[in-house]
């Protein structure tokens, strides 16, 4: 193939590109990504809504709650903006290991990937703090011990630890693409994939603080 | 980059080995028929349910041996308790809802169909695929484990309305271990749908092949499709629902409990929860969730029509495609015509009661579509079209309950009587099956490679539409005098004149799945001893019938398709392949 | 891949630290004492403002096909919408509870 | 022929639905209520418009399988295409829906938008499993605090009043059927002891859940005498289909005689 | 085959002694039983029973056409005998009593239970009949945690009669019917013997080795009462309780 001919083959694939799966020729895709991400952003969309849903079902409990305790102190509060800063650097993280992995860095791009994970075991690790301190103070998933409504307990520890449960398994999801990544099973577009889950977990932080947390101040 | 891609994601070759081909196979093929069988095994199950149902109620003192076999404590003796009764009504709809009627002509079809019509060689994400299939089946073997407890399964109804549901054992039998089960197994096959319903968007949305527009894509595919979106959104709900409900039975929080509950003198220990709010939730999701029923449905029939009529529908592909998203969307905001009399705010039941109406819009233009795509069509009494056909007889008539049901003064009085049971096993219980009857009949020669008998299948569909007829519309009808549905024996005054329509009612319920009995008899047969089928045997233009029946392991063979037509080249006895190159010829 | 027109590593880290900003604001609205319903806008607000910065940003919608942002935006939201109307019961259970 | 069977099996089925509408074979039992006839009224208009598109859809449905079942020649499409049906879907359902929806609002509005007449008996209602009971509040008027720990059915203390200590609670009558006065506006409050459950009286035209945890009142007014039936329609466990009480409409003079002989029981 | 032949021969040579052992063993103690009999009394103003109305279920009230069914809480004979109370011994059991080998019945009449308070041995069976032309169902609810497992269970016109045995002890275990909320039974689940007063207050242990005990009367209203007595062998012992209205 002489230089001239690959020019013209690459400004013909710029008009109308071809996207081969198995070897057959397929219908361009409307989005123009990967179809892991997209997958990815279908699964975003409905685990939005799940979160919604427990966070619609903590506004429901509130509004119709006479007395609700407000237990987080200044400690608490520090400790949430803490985590939360923790989560939103991992997220930055994330990216330096996607930026690395679409430059076929490798070794940068799993350096990444590792301090994002060790955020997420710290921020895990802060949490469970938080929910420990609740737990000795008597708070229960049923049980108010000031006295107000008992939906404080239920809705706290559902909704974080269903957090909790997309960070821990974010982690762990994370560990497999290193180890397929270091063993070239695994290219760049798995770790943009596992990246999109990431930053999900953080946005959903990024309501779960606010309205769990600071709504909770006292 | 992409090119990089492409060689990463290995070829998939043909597993070897019984277990990677048939149990644990990731080949949409086998997943389709595996969905199908479970959902063939499911309604089985339910409808000996209703038999066992409907026995008891027009002869409440009917010994049946085998009941009282299966559950020594449900029904002593044979004699069926009203616990048992509401245990077996709770299961029937929770085994009809979910198993069959989104499980069929959703997941079943759609997992063998929707990549050979897009002419991809597999789902976007087999292993999920897979995933998805074994989940949902570990819901259902969760649900009939209910059976086999000691307390035997849950009575509140597929709707399972808390705090009947979420208090536990205090509240009845069957609410203790039973209840924990179908939560445990309705949260199963929520995850399950989200998967499947993820695959099926990425799979039309990327895997189409050269040629294959979004315009062009069949029908059946585009139903699929819309209602992937539906199941994505709803299903994300109803999982909370489960999740919090479970919570409320084994971790003592109070949801959906509210302060001062009695039972059985004992205060409960929960407060501050609200009923309502597992009614909204239940609802958010159960409303989209007739939808997800019916508009694969709606896509069945519209797909297989053009067939049969020789034309393409009236309004070609995009009216029937934008009622559908009409429908699609509007669903989500219509669930509290469910709880007019709930004790939900009777402002908001105006809220609700104009979208619902307002759905109606896009149905009649649906059915509008069908009833006129009949106008000057060369029609064919293939056993697919027959259903079809009664799919829209029957969709008509169960629409029509809808009108009553819509506004909350009418609503009012017709809440909770048969009159609902009946307009619901219309619309979403007999309009789904009829479709999925179609859809079967259709694809049964690309399923298996052998035909079905055509006399066989004609009786089948006669026997059911007048006995689909005979019982649901005199169910509807009685609704009128206020009979309650939920109810396991009528010992009201104004029920006991029912009785007589009851055991008319029972009567035909029996022939009905009686007749049943003739298409697992045809299914069976034929699947072994039918005619060998060819590729096309009816004449069709989709990228299924483009290949062998069935289908090799990756569908085409490593063909390269190129098409050039929507679905509709219909012309009288003429139709052309979506990839033929030839000039169109659907002009009428 | 349209990485040519992405922001540099740096400009990532500035968005990060106006998102921590953000929260920030957050963190002094609530010291404010304002009432319950007051904050809990006022919070949201802030909360979307920074969610619609990570799903342009961080989540590189902005440089994908304008058709993903219309796919999930609307899809996600109409949900979020309709949940709203579960709340005029929450106001109904605090006002005709059975047990004061 | 297949085609002509199918026609006929539809139009018979469309006859035989339209003679048990048209000739009330199920209907709705003879409304009592002040209230209920602009539901009554509300509902046969529905099925006017309903059943004509019942009708209709049938039939032509009927007639196009028949006229078109056995045709050879070249299929045609309708004249003017999908256009008209859209249009037909649009205006003709459309005005029927607004026009349903405007007038059913108000059939609504008459018993949930308007607040109760304040001279209205005071019922207190409280539905358990699987029976309702009934409380008047007696000479004083007022209600006697429930204390749902005091519920203790064996001893026929069914709301969990506290008689010994609580004077509003001493004059409450308890019955187990509820008998109400003709032509004097009622009012309810319904309330639940432990699940859901439903008010339902056929004849009055009135049904409405209990929800566990709140209060949720009901107003009417009976127009005649007679012994009705209230039946539960919220599924509420295994004595679901069992769970009902009596609705006694009285003269007033009958309605006081039997208020005393309740009072006495106590 | 010879072994086994020897086995099933010790076997069941073993089996006769064991089974004269405890044949023995019973009409020793029958030989030397006491018996206690006594009088329960109520002190004060009988409460008033409530009369029940059972219009829900027509099927009941067709029972009670003629005086309504009242509740059970209290009933007291015309001498002023308190029925309904359990006696049964609380202490000085010697552990190997033997159990009723006849099971006891227990009746659904007229929506009502029969007998309203029944006494029953750990281990003795329990038999629940539906005479009514209606549902019931039958719900003991016995403390949570404390041995005895809670049922529900449904009898229909026609079903089969309910069998039940109780593994401990328990004074006393409520028996309610969900359909009919008004309906209420207590269950005394006791070691060793018992007794019931019945409307003239009178009641009677039998089969008492002699010894001292403590004897606990129990009324579902009024709590229980103890007192001990000494039997000697053979002898009748009369004890009498007396209960005070609130």
């Amino acid at each position: 193939m002489n230089p001239t001919e690959l020019v013209v083959n690459e400004k013909l694939a710029s008009i109308e590109p071809e996207r081969k799966e198995h070897g057959i020729v397929m219908e361009l895709s409307p989005y123009g990504v990967d179809k892991k991400k997209l997958g990815m952003w279908m699964f975003i969309v409905s685990d939005a809504c799940t979160f919604a849903a427990f966070l619609f079902a903590y506004g429901y409990m509130r509004i119709g709650a006479p007395v609700w305790g407000t237990p987080f102190g200044p400690s608490s509060i520090a400790n949430g903006v803490l985590m939360t800063a923790i989560l939103l650097s991992s997220s930055l993280t994330m990216l330096a290991a996607v930026r690395a992995s679409q430059a076929d860095d490798r070794s940068s791009a799993k350096k990444w990937l590792g301090v994002t994970m060790l955020l997420g075991v710290i921020f895990a690790a802060l949490h469970l703090r938080e929910w420990f301190k609740l737990i000795g103070e008597g708070w229960r998933l049923f049980y108010n011990p000031t006295g107000g409504a008992a939906q404080f307990g239920a809705t706290f520890f559902s909704v974080t630890g269903l957090h909790l449960t997309h960070v821990v398994t974010g982690v762990i999801a994370l560990a497999f693409v290193v180890r397929g990544y270091s063993q070239r099973r695994y290219d760049q577009s798995h770790v943009e994939t596992a990246g999109l889950y990431w930053h999900f977990v953080d946005l959903v932080w990024m309501f779960v603080f606010p309205l769990m947390y600071l709504m909770n101040a006292h | 980059m992409a090119e990089t891609m492409a060689h990463a994601v290995a070829h998939h070759a043909p597993p070897q080995g019984f277990i990677r081909k048939y149990v644990f196979s990731i080949d949409h093929k086998v997943i389709g028929i595996q969905y199908t069988t479970l959902s063939l095994v499911a309604a089985f199950v339910g409808m000996a349910l209703s038999w066992a149902m409907r026995i008891h109620l027009a002869w409440p003192d009917m010994r049946l041996p085998i009941l009282g076999w299966l559950s020594p404590n449900g029904a002593p003796g044979g004699l069926m308790t009203p616990e048992y009764y509401l245990s077996l009504m709770t299961m029937h709809g929770t085994i009809m809802a979910f198993f069959v009627l989104t499980a069929a002509p959703f997941a079943g079809f759609g997992n063998f169909m929707l990549p050979i019509q897009v002419g991809a060689a597999d789902m976007a994400f087999p292993r999920l695929n897979m995933a998805s299939f074994w989940v949902t089946f570990t819901g259902f073997l969760l649900a009939c484990a209910t059976f086999f407890i000691p307390d035997g399964p849950p009575l509140s109804g597929w709707t399972a309305y808390a705090p009947l549901s979420a208090v536990g054992s205090v509240a009845g039998p069957g609410q203790g271990w039973g209840q924990n089960l179908w939560g445990l197994s309705i949260a199963l096959f929520c995850v399950a749908s989200l998967l499947g319903s993820l695959n099926f968007i990425v799979t039309v949305l990327d895997l189409r092949t050269k040629g294959l527009k979004m315009s062009r894509l069949p029908l059946s595919t585009w139903a699929w499709f819309i209602d992937a979106w539906v199941s994505l959104l709803a299903f994300a709900v109803l999982l909370p629902t489960c999740l919090l409900l479970v919570l409320d039975r084994l971790g003592g929080t109070s949801f959906f409990i509210p302060g001062g509950l009695v039972f059985n003198d004992q205060l409960q220990p929960h407060s501050g929860g609200s009923p309502l709010l597992f009614q909204h939730l239940f609802w958010f999701f159960g409303h989209p969730e007739v939808y997800i029923i019916i508009l694969p449905a709606f896509g069945l029939v519209s797909h297989i029509m053009p067939t049969f009529i020789g034309k393409p529908l009236v309004g070609g592909w995009k009216v029937i495609t934008f009622s559908e998203i009409a429908v699609g969307t509007l669903s989500f905001v219509v669930w509290g015509h469910h709880m007019f009399v709930s004790g939900m705010s009777p402002y908001m039941a105006m809220v609700f009661s104009v979208p619902t109406l307002f759905i109606t819009i896009p149905s009649v233009i649906a059915v509008l579509v069908w009833v006129f795509s009949l106008y000057g069509a060369n029609i064919r009494f293939d056993t697919p079209m027959l259903y079809s056909l009664g799919f829209i007889s029957l969709f008509i008539t169960g629409g029509i309950g809808g009108f009553f049901l819509a506004q909350p003064s009418t609503d009012s009085y017709l809440h909770a009587t048969s009159f609902v049971v009946g307009h619901f096993h219309f619309t979403m219980g007999l309009s789904a099956i009829f479709a999925t009857f179609a859809g079967f009949y259709y694809w049964f020669p690309k399923m298996f490679g052998r035909m079905m008998n055509e006399k066989l299948g004609k009786l089948h569909f006669w026997l059911s539409f007048i006995g689909v007829y005979c019982v649901f519309i005199t169910m509807q009808l009685t609704g009128m005098s206020g009979a309650v549905r939920r109810y396991s024996a009528l010992v009201d005054d104004f029920m006991v004149p029912l009785i007589p329509a009851y055991r008319f009612m029972t009567i035909a319920a029996l022939l009905l799945g009686a007749a049943q009995f003739i298409f697992l008899y045809n299914v069976i047969w034929s699947r072994f001893k039918g005619p060998k089928a060819p590729d096309n045997p009816w004449g069709a233009t989709t990228l299924e019938w483009d290949t062998t029946s069935p289908p090799p392991f990756d569908n085409f063979g490593g063909r390269q398709l190129v098409v050039h037509h929507g679905p509709m080249e219909y012309d009288g006895d003429e139709s052309l392949m979506q990839t033929s190159p030839e000039p169109s010829i659907a002009g009428t | 891949m349209s990485s040519n027109r992405e922001l540099s590593m740096t400009s990532y880290v500035g968005i990060g630290v106006g998102l921590m900003m953000i929260v920030g604001l957050e963190v002094v609205l609530t010291l404010q004492h304002l009432t319950p319903r007051t904050l809990l806008f006022g919070l949201l607000t802030l909360a979307s403002m920074e969610a619609f910065v990570a799903i342009m940003y961080l989540m590189h919608v902005k440089y994908e096909q304008p058709i993903l942002f219309w796919t999930i935006f609307p899809a996600t939201l109409f949900v979020l919408i309709f949940l709203c109307y579960f709340f005029p019961d929450a106001f109904r259970m605090f006002s005709m509870r059975l047990i004061k | 022929m297949a085609g002509k069977i199918f026609a006929a099996i539809v139009v018979l089925v469309t006859l035989a639905t339209a003679y048990c509408v048209i000739a009330h074979v199920w209907w709705m039992p003879v409304d009592i209520s002040v209230h209920g006839p602009k539901i009554d009224q509300q509902l046969e208009e529905t099925m006017l418009v309903a059943g004509l598109l019942f009708v209709a859809g049938q039939v032509v449905l009927a007639a196009f399988v028949f006229l078109y079942g056995g045709a050879k020649n070249r299929p045609k499409q309708i004249p003017g295409g999908a256009k008209y049906l859209v249009l037909f879907a649009f205006l003709i359902v459309g005005a029927e829906i607004l026009a349903l929806s405007f007038v059913g609002s108000k059939a609504w509005g008459a018993v949930y938008f308007e607040a109760p007449d304040p001279n209205s008996l005071h019922i207190d209602v409280q539905a358990g499993q699987f029976a309702y009971y009934f409380r008047y509040p007696g000479p004083d008027g007022t209600f006697g605090a429930l204390h749902p720990e005091l519920i203790n059915e064996g001893n026929q203390n069914f709301f969990g009043i506290d008689t010994d200590h609580d004077p509003d609670a001493k004059d409450d009558i308890v019955t187990a059927e509820m008998a109400i006065p003709v032509n004097k506006p009622i009012l309810l409050t319904l309330h639940s002891k432990d699940v859901g459950h439903s008010f339902d009286v056929r004849e009055l035209r009135v049904q409405q859940d209990f929800v566990p945890g709140l209060i949720i009142p009901i107003h009417f007014t009976a127009t005649q005498t007679g012994r009705f039936e209230i039946v539960c329609t919220q599924l509420c466990g295994l004595g679901h289909y069992n769970m009902k009480a009596y609705l006694s409409v009285l003269s007033q003079a009958d309605y006081d005689d039997w208020l005393k002989k309740q009072a006495a029981m106590q | 085959m010879k072994a086994v032949a020897k086995i099933a021969a010790m076997v069941s040579a073993l089996l006769v002694i064991a089974a004269g052992l405890l044949y023995s063993s019973r009409t020793v103690s029958a030989a030397a039983q006491g018996q206690i009999t006594g009088t329960i009394k109520l002190d004060g103003q009988v409460p008033h029973q409530k009369p029940i109305d059972m219009s829900k279920d027509p099927s009941c009230a067709q029972t009670h056409t003629g005086a309504p069914a009242t509740a059970e809480n209290v009933v007291v004979g015309p001498n002023g005998g308190l029925a309904n109370v359990v006696v049964y011994i609380s202490q000085g059991l010697s552990g190997n009593e033997s159990v009723a080998s006849q099971p006891v019945k227990m009746e659904q009449k007229g929506c009502q239970y029969f007998p309203h308070v029944l006494a029953m041995n750990v281990g003795q069976h329990l038999t629940v009949l539906n005479d009514d032309k209606t549902a019931h169902n039958i719900h003991p609810e016995p403390k949570p945690g404390g041995g005895n497992i809670p049922w529900n269970k449904s009898q229909m016109e026609g079903s089969p009669a309910v069998d039940a045995v109780w593994s401990t002890p328990e004074v006393a275990i409520p028996v309610k019917c969900n359909i009919h909320p008004w309906m209420r039974a207590y269950i005394a689940v006791v070691k060793g013997p018992f007794g019931v007063s019945n409307e003239s207050g009178s009641f009677k242990l039998d089969g008492l080795a002699a010894g001292t005990y403590t004897l606990t009367a129990w009324h579902e209203t009024y709590g229980t009462q103890t007192q001990t007595v000494t039997i000697a062998a053979g002898k009748p012992v009369s004890v009498d309780f007396t209960f005070k209205a609130k």
